[in-house]
């Protein structure tokens, strides 16, 4: 149990879009969490590193781009493979190519094994709140 | 998965300051460049040249430009491109007859990052499935034969777009072909698209480019460059893009470029807007004229609604958003708008999403221009002034500490924070800035980190913001400058507090 | 066929002058509307009175455009109206919590044409089968009582639009259920509605609604009139719309009314338009204190985009219309823009067609009011002296035919052609004007029929009209007036010959 | 066989919209036809009558506020009872209620009984081509 969980966030894969994940580690700083901020151009590899180097609670990755399915596949294995079966997985931003539903990104990436998925300008002090459940769930909080 | 080791213009490198690429190094770099494919084997410069001579007037990105200008019009300039040479054709022509005189030629992603082979794949896969499998037109693996029968498809000018990666042999390729126009800007790489590039990388790569545009111009060829500067993150006074535009503009200048067309960025304040697409170019000619560039063309100016805000996500609101842009750049005269399509707060548009755009922009752009609007008002007089003001303190600072070498002063600036611009993706960059919108929905300054504004104009700021803060009764800080990024989204100009 | 026989003010007539109906006379004329449908019985004045004192000024349509004034917003006002009271209540909700607080009560055909037993069984069918079964809200029909729960659903004020053959029950049942204003003008049945109706028929017709709103004035409650003007038929110069509008605004003034809304159309032409909303309240205000209606209110101005001309059919093109119309209404400054729906070129529009209208509309509304901008240049100030001018002509040469009486002379001045408009659909119009662009896209007068325009402003016109002459090089005359018709749908100002 | 055929123009039932027939009656004085104009707000029963006392080759009926197919139901057959097998029947306008396609309107109309229908803009130069051809294919021309 700690006061102020560890956070990594950061845009994954070579998606440029970097004002998303700079916003939300504000926020998150804001509401107390220690936030390992990698920013944009992430590749997947990172986020494990630093999350193992840091003891991270929880993982917020954005995408803007369209290709985070690609980017992410596998990865829930990995964090496996690197000993975070514990770790809160959440990914935000634009999903997918084109048109096209939410719903179904959400069904995509709880099946890639991220815990929660968000909407394009998702409300941040939701999401916070969100995460605090969860990692009160996990005793971490 | 980093690609520093990779860079565009192969791997002979020279110095970067402002000074001309010397002939007998750009010879060995364009080597080295050319190797990178095998379709690198089809540029043959003098025949290139020939070939651009045969063409007409309204093949050449320039001429097309300076005949809008003659003719008081104003055109569209859209976003396209799609792996297949038969496809690509269908779509050029297409733009064209829509009355779309200026095209791009956006490259996919793959090419973007030299990842040659997988076009070849992904080409092969869209053949066999008929579905497009690369998001654009791969002009590399197509190389110069078939990509002169694009050109030649239809009667319009072509400019490519593409990465800092791919730059110099997309333009190697795109020249030979008979495209004129790209886009030789380093700042946008450097302020939103390259991590941990340095500026004095991205200059480097720009400067060959610049140097081929110049060889180029040399035969008698004027290929264009279209100069983008640090493209402003959110909500932000335009001076640093304004400043950086020049800068390229001068850089590409010293390498031989003849032809500059500045991007101006429209941030939804008429009165900013009108005076940026008008200061813009005379700036841009003062200092092209002070270090003897005269014989340089400016053969108009493009108004742009690069994707600075998060868009509106409804289909009433993006048309908003779209038309409005098309509004101001109309009345301010601009040759070209560059709207973004009614799709971008959504994901890659559809092509129906695209002719709309298109034909609402082109409704207005014809409407307004027909009338030969005059705009002049106090507000569009101070905010010139203003611009004008700041934007010279910022260059001459620069060239303070260049000593007088552009490029040399751009590089220290940068790690100055001499130039800066908020929410910046470049590790290198200080990120020590914020702009926020005053009450009639200006771009004001908030924090100043060490741009070389004058005094008394961040006394006009500090005002301007102060009123805006007794009207709202809030502070205008950084939560003020989040909540004016999202308004133009939500159909206002000035972002209202969260609750 | 012919419904000449019923006339909606019920069996007892008026003599048709510039004179207030003596209360006697119009408490005899009311019996008899009111007895045109059981729901007449429940309008009781007195009670109204009461009623609509109580109810707070976000209620009243004068008191909510002062307001829009003061803050110096620009609000959409819509059409809808759907048959059932809940279905109704839904969508006035749906429509306020957009963000519009002046709606319409949009009446069904079957009403407008007076016949309450059809809409009866419609109503009927669409319970039973949960489908609208007609075009428009039933206010007859559902009378005093339900349609006071529409009222009261909402923060919203209300402003019924029906046919001249309704007009005055559906007043009587808006105003004791709380609607505050409703149009009393006569020129648009006679230009557009109504074949054979004289000019006094529709005068006749409208001053009884304006009698109903002086009786509820005199008893403190202000209702306000909106006031159309004959509607140009395709592209005509503006002074005749605006010098009708003057006329039904002192014809509502003598019964009584207390506060009245001009509508101004607008035709495309930036300069003209916002010359035509500042002229258009500025003469109205003119005459009235001229003939000592010095206490008549004019809250505000609407801009309108009445369907003049072919809408454009594809999406992008209306959406550039609609927008366009709205940025100009906003740089006017109008408190009202009521641009048609996107859908407008095609058919009736669906409720997205609507959403998506409104929203691209409050867009551009809200970011430009925000920036203030001040609009001034030689080419407004041309066109409103040019405007004025010519309407204070048409109305001192009515006033003359009438020998002061307004009413009197408006008669005579149609029949004269001394009032006339092109493509009129009524057999008493004269039919001998035409208008085309000049090559600015401004609307200029190239017949004049017997219009009392005078000389040297007929020589301004010929002289814009010459100008375009020469630059195509082609006769100005019908065939060309048809092309600048058809121009707007086509996403142009000035039409092209046809080959 | 006519020289200057007789043809009848309006819009139908309670329809207001008077521009389109304007033109089109213009259009067809200009081509040389005697038209005709009844202007709009023109009863069906009244179209027959005209064509009845001026001996009329066609009637080119317009109609824009979507209510037509009311309108003109058994016009065809009160055609006929008045005598008038041989004139020949068009249509033109807006001729449905919101989108819709224009090739359920052609069917619609002619299962009523026109020979020829227009949609919205029609070109009425190959619209008075088309009536010349139809005229002359009845020896009316
Ligand atoms: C600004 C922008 C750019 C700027 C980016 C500047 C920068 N370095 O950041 C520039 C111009 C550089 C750019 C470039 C490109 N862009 Co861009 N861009 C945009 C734009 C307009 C806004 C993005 C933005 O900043 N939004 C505002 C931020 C604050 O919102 P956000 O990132 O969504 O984050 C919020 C929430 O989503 C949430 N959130 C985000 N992540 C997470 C994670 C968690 C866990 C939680 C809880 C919440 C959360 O919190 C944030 C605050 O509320 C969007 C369109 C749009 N949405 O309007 C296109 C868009 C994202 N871009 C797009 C594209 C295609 C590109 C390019 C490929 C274009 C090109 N061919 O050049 C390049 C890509 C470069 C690259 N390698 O990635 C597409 C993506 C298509 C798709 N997904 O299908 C979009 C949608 C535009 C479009 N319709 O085509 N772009
Ligand atoms: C101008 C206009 C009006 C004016 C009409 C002025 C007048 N008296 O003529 C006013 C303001 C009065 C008006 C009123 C109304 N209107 Co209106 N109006 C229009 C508008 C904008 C343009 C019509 C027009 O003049 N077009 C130009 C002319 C030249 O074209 P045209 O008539 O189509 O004719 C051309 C061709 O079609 C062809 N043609 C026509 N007929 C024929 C016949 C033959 C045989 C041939 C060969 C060719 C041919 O030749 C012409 C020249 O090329 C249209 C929308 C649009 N199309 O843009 C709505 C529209 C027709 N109106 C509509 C409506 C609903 C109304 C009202 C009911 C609204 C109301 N609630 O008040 C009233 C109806 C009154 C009534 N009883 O009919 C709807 C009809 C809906 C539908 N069909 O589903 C439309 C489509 C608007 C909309 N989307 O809601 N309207």
């Amino acid at each position: 149990m700690k006061e102020n969980p560890t956070v990594i966030t950061g845009t994954v894969g070579v998606d440029a879009h970097v004002i998303g994940t700079k916003v939300l580690s504000r926020a998150l700083r804001d509401a107390g969490f220690n936030v390992v901020e990698l920013g944009a151009l992430t590749p997947p590899e990172e986020f494990i590193k630093a999350a193992q180097e840091t003891d991270a609670d929880a993982i917020l990755m954005s995408s803007l781009y369209g290709m985070a399915e690609i980017d992410v596949r596998g990865f829930k294995e990995k964090c496996l493979e690197a000993g975070l079966e514990d770790i809160v997985l959440y990914i935000g931003g634009i999903l997918g190519v084109s048109r096209h539903k939410f719903a179904d990104d959400v069904a995509k990436f709880k099946e890639l094994g991220f815990d929660r998925v968000y909407p394009p300008e998702a409300d941040l002090d939701a999401a916070i709140e969100d995460l605090r459940t969860d990692l009160k769930a996990k005793g971490k909080l | 998965m980093r690609r520093k080791d990779i860079v565009s213009e192969g791997k002979v490198k020279h110095e970067v300051k402002q000074k001309r690429i010397d002939e007998e190094k750009f010879m060995a770099m364009r080597k080295s460049v050319l190797s990178l494919w095998p379709t690198g084997k089809e540029v043959d410069l003098e025949e290139a040249v020939e070939y651009q001579k045969s063409m007409p007037d309204n093949k050449n990105f320039c001429k097309v430009i300076q005949k809008l200008r003659e003719e008081g019009r104003t055109v569209v300039f859209p976003r396209a491109g799609t792996p297949l040479v038969e496809d690509e054709i269908e779509l050029v022509q297409t733009l064209y007859e829509a009355g779309v005189p200026l095209l791009p030629c956006t490259t996919d992603s793959y090419t973007r990052h030299l990842q040659f082979e997988k076009v070849e794949q992904a080409l092969e896969e869209s053949k066999k499935s008929g579905r497009a499998m690369l998001n654009g037109y791969p002009i590399i693996n197509h190389g110069v034969k078939n990509t002169r029968k694009v050109v030649e498809s239809c009667g319009a000018a072509f400019n490519p777009r593409t990465s800092r990666l791919s730059n110099s042999l997309v333009g190697e390729i795109a020249f030979a072909s008979g495209m004129t126009a790209q886009p030789t800007s380093f700042f946008p790489w450097f302020g939103s698209y390259d991590k941990t590039a340095t500026l004095e990388e991205c200059i480097g790569t720009s400067q060959y480019l610049s140097r081929l545009m110049g060889w180029y111009a040399d035969q008698g060829v004027i290929i264009t460059s279209d100069l983008h500067g640090w493209l402003p993150n959110g909500v932000f006074p335009i001076s640093i893009n304004v400043a950086t535009i020049i800068i390229e503009g001068l850089v590409a200048a010293e390498q031989g470029v003849k032809s500059v067309l500045p991007l101006v960025e429209c941030q939804g304040h008429l009165a900013q807007d009108i005076a940026a697409i008008r200061v813009t170019p005379k700036l841009l000619r003062r200092y092209l004229d002070r270090f003897g560039y005269n014989d340089v063309i400016i053969p108009g100016t493009s108004a742009q609604q690069v994707p600075l805000f998060a868009f509106p996500r409804d289909r009433g609101g993006a048309f908003g958003y779209v038309t409005y842009t098309c509004f101001v750049g109309a009345l301010g005269e601009a040759e070209i708008v560059s709207p973004r399509s009614i799709d971008e707060g959504i994901g890659v548009p559809t092509k129906d999403a695209h002719v709309e755009t298109y034909k609402a922009a082109n409704w207005i752009n014809q409407v307004v221009r027909t009338q030969k609007i005059k705009m002049d008002n106090e507000e569009i007089e101070t905010e010139s002034k203003v611009l004008e003001t700041e934007v010279t303190a910022i260059l001459e600072a620069v060239l303070k500490l260049g000593n007088g070498d552009i490029v040399i002063g751009a590089i220290k600036a940068v790690d100055a924070g001499v130039l800066d611009s908020p929410f910046p993706l470049n590790i290198h960059a200080k990120d020590n800035v914020l702009g926020v919108r005053d009450s009639r929905g200006a771009c004001r300054y908030v924090e100043f980190g060490s741009l070389p504004i004058p005094e008394e104009i961040k006394e006009f700021h500090r005002a301007k913001v102060a009123e805006r803060e007794k009207k709202e009764n809030r502070k205008m800080d950084y939560y003020a400058a989040i909540d004016d990024f999202w308004a133009i989204s939500k159909g206002q100009l000035l972002g209202k507090p969260r609750k």
